[in-house]
């Protein structure tokens, strides 16, 4: 809640407190990478950050950047550009704790978290490694049925959620049409923080047909304007994923060196076009 | 050596058949051959199946964000889908994390997805992974993302109906917790498909050939199916007939 | 799932079975008002009523009509236009079976529903008479938190959602706009039959602006073009509910007699106007 | 006997003053003298305080249907709400649903609505009931449709805040479990409180009078609340200074 929402990028990344749980959504959904390029200028770190329910660039790119502690997510992949290096490696150094989810499971403990539940049940899990490796995550007897084991998910509950939009109004409406997890995630999260490609003088929910995609200001703390801010991932209706530029990146990445010079090339792209 | 048609293409024709009486299929983002055959049977039942493609803006009507896949599935709405796995046993075991002892895997590969929950509950999961080598096809998966069965009483309306992949079909027996090799492709061998798989399966004296598209659906699949998945999948589209 | 939703509203009614749970929205969500009075022309009877999660007039109809053997609620109410006397009425003459619930609880037993999840948990309700008066409620101890109770709530799953809506295209999509607890009520339900004002030739998936606000085909079991379908209740952007009408109502149901005489005249008013 | 303000204008007074540091209020959809004075105290506030208006469309800002004003609530997104009673008890246990033996009741009213939730979870809740008799104000109340006072353990961030009447202003005491007379309005006395209370509660040896309307408060609420007051509430816009 927050009767100004609207601040400069900078600022927003800056509002992000090290240790923070960040919830993040996956990569058809709006990514901020303009936003996450700030967080590692910043040297966010100690991160738990929550993917909805998979993430590709963003995840691979912090953990990279060693801003992040612990990551819950059900992949981390980056698609046919090949694998997420820097997410492999540091699992394999120990670098990261990882919670290996499900997306259904990742879905069903933010909506928890959006109900204010302690825990919510899920189908499917048991017998699975997945769950074996979850002690957070507890099996019991359903209470209305016989001889019906069921997990229980505890709620998750962010510190902050953040994602990039097409549009916003200066009020702190925010449009996000079908991205729905984009809504579960607000009101999941303590604060939620928004890049956009635009922010509109004229009242969201004046329009009828635009009201039911938006995520009304209360919920909102903060907006900045991030032109292309989903770059190098696309977003759908308004621009592609740079695909060229996520080929480079992979290759670059193989190595931590190679990694750290590419981030600098980017973090120096950025803050030119900024 | 040449028998008139890709082996993409037998594939997806192996898999129209499969969804035969499906009324809705929902396909994974990165699946072209499941998406392509999803989209033939589609144009086979004159659109009477729905097919779902996750990412897709044309084969998606979803209003409910990402959740609704999962809740669609519980409800009994999903009548197929596909996974596939680094690691595949012969209990229909998946494994999409990683070799090696967890979390600091050998390899590591993206995570389970969506795998541990529609494994469960869509009646027909249909295993396709191309690649068919030990390496794949394992005796006992290294983790399991999802079990292929489950113990009794635990929910379970779905699971495993086959395992396809670039030599053959198996079917999965939910009694037995076996596959039974079904057909091999043509151009393959029995003997080819056991020294390529790691673990035991049922086998009948005589395995068929699996049947080659038909004439008419090649040229289905060659004419709108590929136009139709250019949208989807626009590497895939341009080069699956070869 | 059907491939050719649109029907008339006669054969919309007739495929409502005696003894189905049917869930209906509240005043202001589009209520189907023209359904309801097929229904009882066409004397369904043992209905358990599923009201999300509140009703007014429709269900003090369905119940002074016989059509309801349970009904489930958080209230039901006419406003300002006085009591439901058949409701009343219908509750100390023991002839319906009343399962008082509370907003919240039906809301989440049917999101339970929609996530084909057996129970969910709810805050709140613990100490109440409401809770006393639910055998069908459990109270646990939260297996993550010590000395912490907490209710579960059986999901609902009802047999067939009925509402009324101002659009759907003639492939079966429903545009409900910001009333998604209509959506919800469709997917938790087996089937969905809608009353709408109007059916479009166009796909309302075509248009991007409208697609956040519709209900898919795939949960959508039969339309039935019903102009006017929620007189004498309104609907929102389309015409304001007709308030003499509820208020002779009113007058009309203080008694069994007057009830049944109002009725005559409304169903035969609809067979004219339809 | 006429002191330039209509009792309606008084209590609306009264609540906006009781909002005071609230960030958002949720008023229910026939609630037009909360919701006056919610919207008045948005306007004190230039508003920094929101208001949501449960059935209006002007005053509401939701997208996730009727739901949301209960998940908001468990968010601790709402600061204050206002609930009735058929029957309110000194503990603060409310009836929504009627008098007598349940579910046969001799008086049924309409069913508990939110009230067995938002009583629970909202930290502000403000018992509004002009009528101030021993019909409503009992001893104990026939069926609770939420109880004032929860056993230690039940989780519940909120609850009573006080009981407004047309009479008096009491506030609750969550320790005690009881309420204190905290104001009598004008033109009445503690001693008709008394008579027409049916439950005990504290009364201080000396009990103001509830604070008249600021002359500028009342020009707002006949000028610019009146006007915003006509699209969600119109009859009672029309009558309220009556």
């Amino acid at each position: 809640m927050n009767q100004q929402p609207i601040c400069e990028l900078v600022e927003l990344a800056a509002a992000v407190p090290d240790g923070a749980k960040l919830v993040i959504p996956s990569d058809n959904c709006g990514v901020a990478m303009a936003a996450t390029r700030e967080l590692v200028r910043r040297g966010v770190r100690g991160l738990h950050l929550v993917c909805v329910p998979t993430s590709g660039l963003q995840a691979e790119i912090l953990v990279g950047a060693g801003a992040v502690a612990t990551l819950e997510t059900s992949a981390v992949t980056l698609g046919e550009f090949g694998p997420a290096h820097r997410f492999v490696d540091a699992l394999r150094r120990r670098r990261i704790r990882i919670l290996d989810s499900t997306c259904p499971a990742v879905h069903a403990a933010l909506q928890a978290g959006q109900k204010g539940l302690p825990f919510i049940p899920l189908r499917g899990l048991i017998g699975s490694d997945l769950l074996a490796s979850r002690p957070d995550w507890k099996v019991i007897d359903n209470p209305f049925a016989q001889g019906d084991p069921i997990v229980l998910l505890p709620a998750i509950n962010p510190d902050i959620a953040l994602f990039h939009a097409p549009l916003a109004d200066r009020y702190g409406n925010v449009y996000i049409g079908r991205r729905r997890e984009l809504l579960t995630m607000a009101h999941a999260s303590r604060q939620t923080f928004v890049t956009v490609e635009a922010i509109s003088d004229v009242d969201l929910f004046g329009d009828a047909a635009l009201a039911p995609g938006v995520v009304p200001a209360i919920y909102v703390s903060r907006i900045a304007l991030a032109t292309k801010g989903a770059w190098p991932i696309g977003l759908h209706g308004h621009y592609d994923s740079d695909d060229a530029a996520i080929s480079r990146y992979v290759q670059s990445a193989k190595t931590e060196e190679g990694f750290l010079r590419f981030l600098q090339e980017w973090l120096g792209e950025t803050a030119v076009s900024a | 050596m040449n028998p008139g048609y890709s082996r993409a293409e037998l594939l997806v024709c192996v898999i129209a058949r499969l969804l035969e009486g499906c009324r809705h299929v929902i396909v994974g983002a990165s699946s072209p051959i499941p998406g392509a055959a999803a989209l033939l049977r589609r144009e086979l039942t004159e659109g009477a199946m729905r097919v779902t493609i996750l990412g897709s803006n044309r084969y998606n009507a979803f209003t409910d964000g990402g959740v609704e896949t999962f809740d669609m599935a519980a409800q009994g709405r999903v009548d197929a889908f596909f996974l596939g796995g680094g690691q595949i046993d012969g209990q229909g075991n998946i494994n999409l994390v990683g070799t090696g002892s967890y979390p600091e895997n050998e390899v590591r590969w993206p995570g389970s997805f969506g795998s541990a929950y529609l494994y469960y509950l869509v009646p027909k999961v249909i295993l396709f992974r191309e690649e068919h080598t030990r390496r794949v096809l394992v005796p006992r998966v290294d983790f399991i993302s999802s079990p292929g069965v489950s113990a009794p009483g635990v929910y379970r309306p779905g699971g495993p109906h086959g395992l396809l992949t670039g030599l053959a079909w198996f079917s999965f027996d939910r009694q037995l917790h076996r596959f039974r090799l079904e057909s091999v492709h043509p151009g393959h061998s029995v003997e080819e498909i056991r020294d390529q798989t790691g673990f035991e399966f049922d086998c009948p004296a005589e395995v068929p050939f699996t049947a080659a598209p038909e004439p008419g659906i090649l040229a289905l699949i060659r004419g709108r199916i590929r136009g139709e998945i250019a949208e989807t999948y626009p590497r895939f589209a341009s080069t699956f007939a070869n």
